[in-house]
């Protein structure tokens, strides 16, 4: 199992670590949001995840995508802009998704999957499947009517969500504690009347026991959903782009500090044989490289591309069977 | 004299007989609640929600029966929550599920706009194609006995603005079903938009399913003098209008776009080429709103033919009052669709404005609602 | 204190009744949502208010539009359309409004005015003035994101601000329990920060109690607000209109009628000398029958009304002690 | 090569001038803050706030300085929560405050549809005249480098078809200081319209406060062929467009509705009857858009009279998409405007596009942001 965390944790450092390495040339074509130290959040869930299960996320979606299996090509293509990425250059990096292994979407309009990963919840649940969602979101997000709205109707339907609260103390530059009247946002979960836990230390391996417990009760029929994780996490880059940003003055190196000698990636890679992690090591460099080529060799969309896809080509209306 | 309206809109009728099938004469309300129950029935995969769809007072009783029929998992009133409201229905529909979301004002949809135009809107695009959102909005605008500022808003010129909706106004019972089935079957979000007044129309209604798919306008009354676009309850309005002119001798082509997004405007251009006059009636306000989009694209159409003279009228530029005087001066009605018309024809004013006429009457909404 | 309590309490009860029975007749010229058994929260809480106290309110505004002192005269023939009436006929009854009176608004979309009382709590605490505002609302309407995202920010900016839900268990013919998948509101409302109450009983003089303490505890500067009730009522009427509504089959008699044997007019009367409780219904009833015969005698509007007031009319920009 | 399409605005610069007082060169960006730091020093009423107002960045610097002179009680980031702030605005303006409402992203003025739809344009109406809204809510269009579905739409024609809201969009330095402090002077919601492009802008800007006031577009560069409108960003395409033409021998003249409501049609039509062909630019969808508007009311004013040609341009019916070359197809450019105009002059299709030309390039806004 460390092995596997090892391996997804170390593959979307290297991933993000590449395209910070790209910044500068001007292969990136869209903004880019980084999860670097925040990556343990990603992992600990889809590790407790099926391919079946579907997840929801954010701009800062990285890590969420290739953890739950993204498409790594398609990834970076798309950051690329090339007609060979996830959305056919079209979305950019915030709008990653990849249906075929359950990541269903990402938004750059801060809270709005939230709603939706619930009313995807609603539609498997209405199918009699044993899947279950994880809407990943962050602190800020939390602070939206969506997030409340949506808490009370998956708590009033009794919906197979798992609420995934990214918290890492900050809005673009402004710190929680200057948004948030009191800073609990599990215990705001709590009251909607569902099971709510912090917790504090980014700890992939604690939040994953937490996560497989629930994901367990949830399919064994012996608990109902949602519940609900708010994951203290740090990012350790600035808010969008690929630099650190301390010089920005919100906060500093020292408040960062405990957080990269906390680094999961590091952790992990500790529990493992120097050789077993040297060969993980290996093959993750291997198929980065081989990504960041693909994208480059591919081509962009011909201009034709501009106007397909704005309405979706009529198709009979699924029947049930279809559906499930 | 509802039936004379219906009677007029002749295509219409004809329609309902083409479609064969037995036909009969329905409320509004009941073909909504009719297409409902047979979409339903066929695919297990729509499912309809929104507040108070499961009450004792139905949506006017467009929902009445389904909860009994279907059960709660697929009929279910919802929170007092609609922006989150519509990002499950989003999100239910990029699963595989058809959901109708229905709101009982159009004025609330403002709180499902983010939703609506930056997800709903956008996700098939966005996503490059990999996921559609096969989702039907109904909502509905009211009218009359002090509806007022937040309770009176037609605002379907929104969602036309926007790439990735369609947009469809039905008015008759017939539009009303074969419109809401399409709309069903659609792959992308439709904004499906009523009206209460015309809630209580009555029309000729084929029972078996049918469809009225966009790319075709209809002319509910034909006439060479001038073109008159009547959107969602104007429609009404211009039918009776047209009645009135009749008294001038002018003959008015009666438009029913049906659906506003994509627009047929080819039947409302070749309809202007031949009356040389156009006058738009919406059931909103003018400014950006279907009637400047619908005048613009008909002068782009027609720019170098003879000059086709054009008129836009729809709710006073202001809020909707309450008190019947004021509401009634807010609201084009036929008598004075039929004078500026008159004018628009005749290429001055006239000062002609009709006498009311009781056969020809609006039926009046009545509260407690 | 009694003695004012009954005259607010029985006139709000009068003027409904008949405004009721005035329905049948053409006269109303817009929807009408009863307060009727719901008049006690209105009342308790307006007594522990001054004139330059604010109040914002829903489309179910009688109760409190009076009991804070707005016109009755301007009200009825508001109802009537009237020129006379508080909004010129323009507004109707869900827009109940007198600014002298500090009643600052209501609003027929649910849930709007919680914010805008939030609001206006923030510019009398900016402009260091001692009032409080007191926002009403439904258990409905704590189901609107606006409803979290301003408890939220009020607790942030610790505003003077009461927030008063009035809880009558329905929301038009939905019980709370198919609504709210906890159906604690206050529970939810203390998880912001802010001292939550619940009272259970439709009690006046309780709920006078609680509120007057809130109250001085901000003036005196002795606690920052907000401050939430969580007050139990009941509507006796249908949800819009002069009726009862048994017949629609979503409540009972039985179900109501603990609430009315608990009638808090009757209550209340009970704690009066007969002379004086005989002086005040006289006085009353006088106002009442003034008050619609006003609203009879009154004009309508002149249709030149339907293009002024779109936009308000240019004045100086207020200097701070004009706004204060 | 701003320098050149700055000095073009011939009337901008003589309007400083007539201003009388000092006038420096400031970029938008300055122009905004200082419009906002001599209104807060005039009238303690007036406050700022939204996401981010008082971080690092402050808005592309538009509120810079202004939390250390005037305190976090004047000047106050918010949490994420459009709607409740945008309703919180409202309230504290109707208790006599004159709030800035700033949002980053116009995109994100959907989450607060409910509140200035339903709220701030009506209140004054539907409260019979009891209260004011003297609100301005800033907010930025974005456009290229990947912003995007979420990050780039134009959608100013929905305030526009509000009635109760005011709606400018400043396209030069001078205009967006005169027009911010008209805003915040006006007793009424004002939706004030940023691009983040234009921020780049410079242009004479004079030191004293000064307002301009709706009622006046402004002949931006002068001609007689084709009548050229340009809304907010697309005012620069236009003006480089003007320049273009020249090369074929047609001068367009540039015009600038500055603010949008109210709208100063008598401008537009009157260069319309000179040059007898009009070519509106939005920086938005054109469907029911503000190009659909002006086309609308120009042809109603100018019908009977000698045909116009008339064309709109505005951003392709489609969700914007982020690749580079998709995205510059989605939008109007010099190039194309040209090309059309040229071809709208002539009546017919020339087929000539001109050679890009340096001088005229576009400042490419570049991430990250
Ligand atoms: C509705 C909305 N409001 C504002 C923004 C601008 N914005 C982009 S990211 C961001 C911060 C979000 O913080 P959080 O939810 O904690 O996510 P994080 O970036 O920390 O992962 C904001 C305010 C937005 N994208 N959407
Ligand atoms: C945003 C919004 N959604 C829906 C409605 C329709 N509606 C009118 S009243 C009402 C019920 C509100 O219930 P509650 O808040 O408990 O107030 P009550 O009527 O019980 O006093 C609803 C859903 C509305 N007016 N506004
Ligand atoms: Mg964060
Ligand atoms: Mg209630």
């Amino acid at each position: 199992m460390h092995e596997q965390f090892y391996h997804s944790l170390y593959r979307i450092r290297r991933v993000e670590e590449e395209l910070a390495r790209n910044y500068p040339t001007d292969k990136i074509k869209s903004p880019v949001h980084l999860s670097i130290g925040q990556e343990a959040v990603s992992v600990a869930v889809c590790q407790a995840l099926r391919p079946e299960d579907v997840v929801f996320g954010t701009y800062r979606g990285h890590a969420m995508y290739l953890a739950k299996g993204g498409n790594l090509k398609a990834m970076v293509a798309e950051m690329y802009g090339k007609a060979t990425g996830c959305t056919k250059g079209k979305g950019g990096s915030m709008h990653l998704i990849d249906t075929d292994a359950g990541v269903m979407g990402t938004s750059a309009v801060v809270g709005t999957t939230i709603a939706n990963a619930v009313g995807c919840a609603y539609a498997m649940k209405l199918r009699g499947s044993q899947g279950v969602v994880a809407s990943f979101f962050g602190d800020g997000a939390s602070e939206e009517g969506v997030f409340y709205e949506s808490l009370n109707f998956a708590v009033l339907k009794k919906l197979p969500v798992l609420f995934v609260c990214e918290n890492n103390g900050y809005a673009i530059h402004t710190h929680q504690t200057l948004r948030q009247g009191v800073a609990k946002i599990h215990e705001r979960a709590k009251s909607f009347g569902m099971s709510a836990e912090l917790i504090e230390d980014n700890d992939c391996l604690a939040l994953h026991e937490h996560v497989t417990t629930a994901v367990k009760a949830l399919r064994g029929g012996k608990a109902t959903g949602p519940f609900f994780f708010e994951c203290r996490t740090s990012r350790w880059r600035e808010h969008v782009g690929p630099n650190e940003d301390f010089h920005l003055g919100y906060r500093s190196k020292q408040d960062l500090q405990p957080w990269v000698d906390n680094d999961q990636v590091v952790r992990i890679a500790k529990l493992l044989p120097p050789a077993k992690r040297a060969q993980i090591e290996a093959a993750v460099e291997a198929e980065v490289q081989e990504a960041f080529a693909f994208a480059d060799a591919s081509p962009f969309p011909p201009e034709s591309e501009l106007y397909t896809d704005v309405f979706h080509h009529q198709v009979p209306a699924p029947l049930l069977k279809k559906v499930a | 004299m509802q039936e004379t309206i219906c009677l007029d809109r002749q295509s219409s009728a004809t329609h309902a007989a083409t479609a064969g099938a037995a036909t009969r004469t329905l409320s509004y309300v009941d073909a909504v609640r009719e297409a409902t129950d047979q979409e339903m029935q066929r695919d297990p995969a729509v499912v309809i929600f929104g507040l108070d769809v499961d009450d004792p007072k139905c949506i006017q009783g467009t929902t009445k029966g389904l909860l009994e029929k279907y059960g709660p998992e697929r009929v279910f009133g919802t929170p007092l929550s609609e922006d989150s409201m519509t990002g499950v229905a989003i999100g239910a529909a990029m699963a595989g599920l058809r959901p109708i979301h229905v709101h009982i004002r159009m004025d609330f949809l403002m709180l499902s706009m983010n939703q609506l135009v930056n997800v709903a809107a956008k996700s098939s695009y966005m996503y490059g194609g990999r996921v559609k959102v096969p989702l039907v909005v109904r909502s509905m605008i009211g009218k009359s006995w002090g509806q007022g500022a937040q309770h009176s808003q037609g605002l379907h010129s929104f969602f036309m603005h926007i790439p990735g909706l369609k947009v469809v106004a039905p008015t008759t019972p017939y539009d009303a079903k074969g419109c809401l089935i399409e709309a069903i079957r659609d792959d992308n979000p439709v904004m499906y938009v009523e009206h209460r007044i015309l809630h209580f129309q009555k029309g000729p209604v084929p029972t078996a399913p049918y469809t009225v798919a966009p790319g075709k306008a209809r002319i509910t009354a034909p006439g060479k003098d001038v073109t008159l676009v009547g959107i969602s309850y104007m429609q009404l309005e211009c039918l009776r209008a047209h009645h009135y002119l009749k008294e001038r001798g002018v003959t008015a082509e009666v438009i029913d776009p049906i659906w506003l997004a994509p627009l047929d405007i080819d039947t409302i251009v070749e309809s202007a080429r031949k009356t040389g006059h156009l006058c738009v009636v919406d059931n909103g306000w003018t400014t950006c709103g279907a009637s400047a989009e619908i005048v613009a694209q008909v002068i782009e159409r027609l720019q170098g033919t003879p000059n086709v003279r054009i008129q836009r009228l729809g709710f006073a530029p202001v809020t909707c009052p309450t008190t019947p005087g004021l509401e009634s001066a807010f609201y084009p009605d036929a008598r004075r669709i039929a004078a500026s018309c008159y004018d628009l024809v005749q290429g001055r004013k006239m000062g002609w404005v009709p006498d009311e006429r009781d056969d020809l009457k609006a039926i009046e909404f009545k509260g407690p609602f």
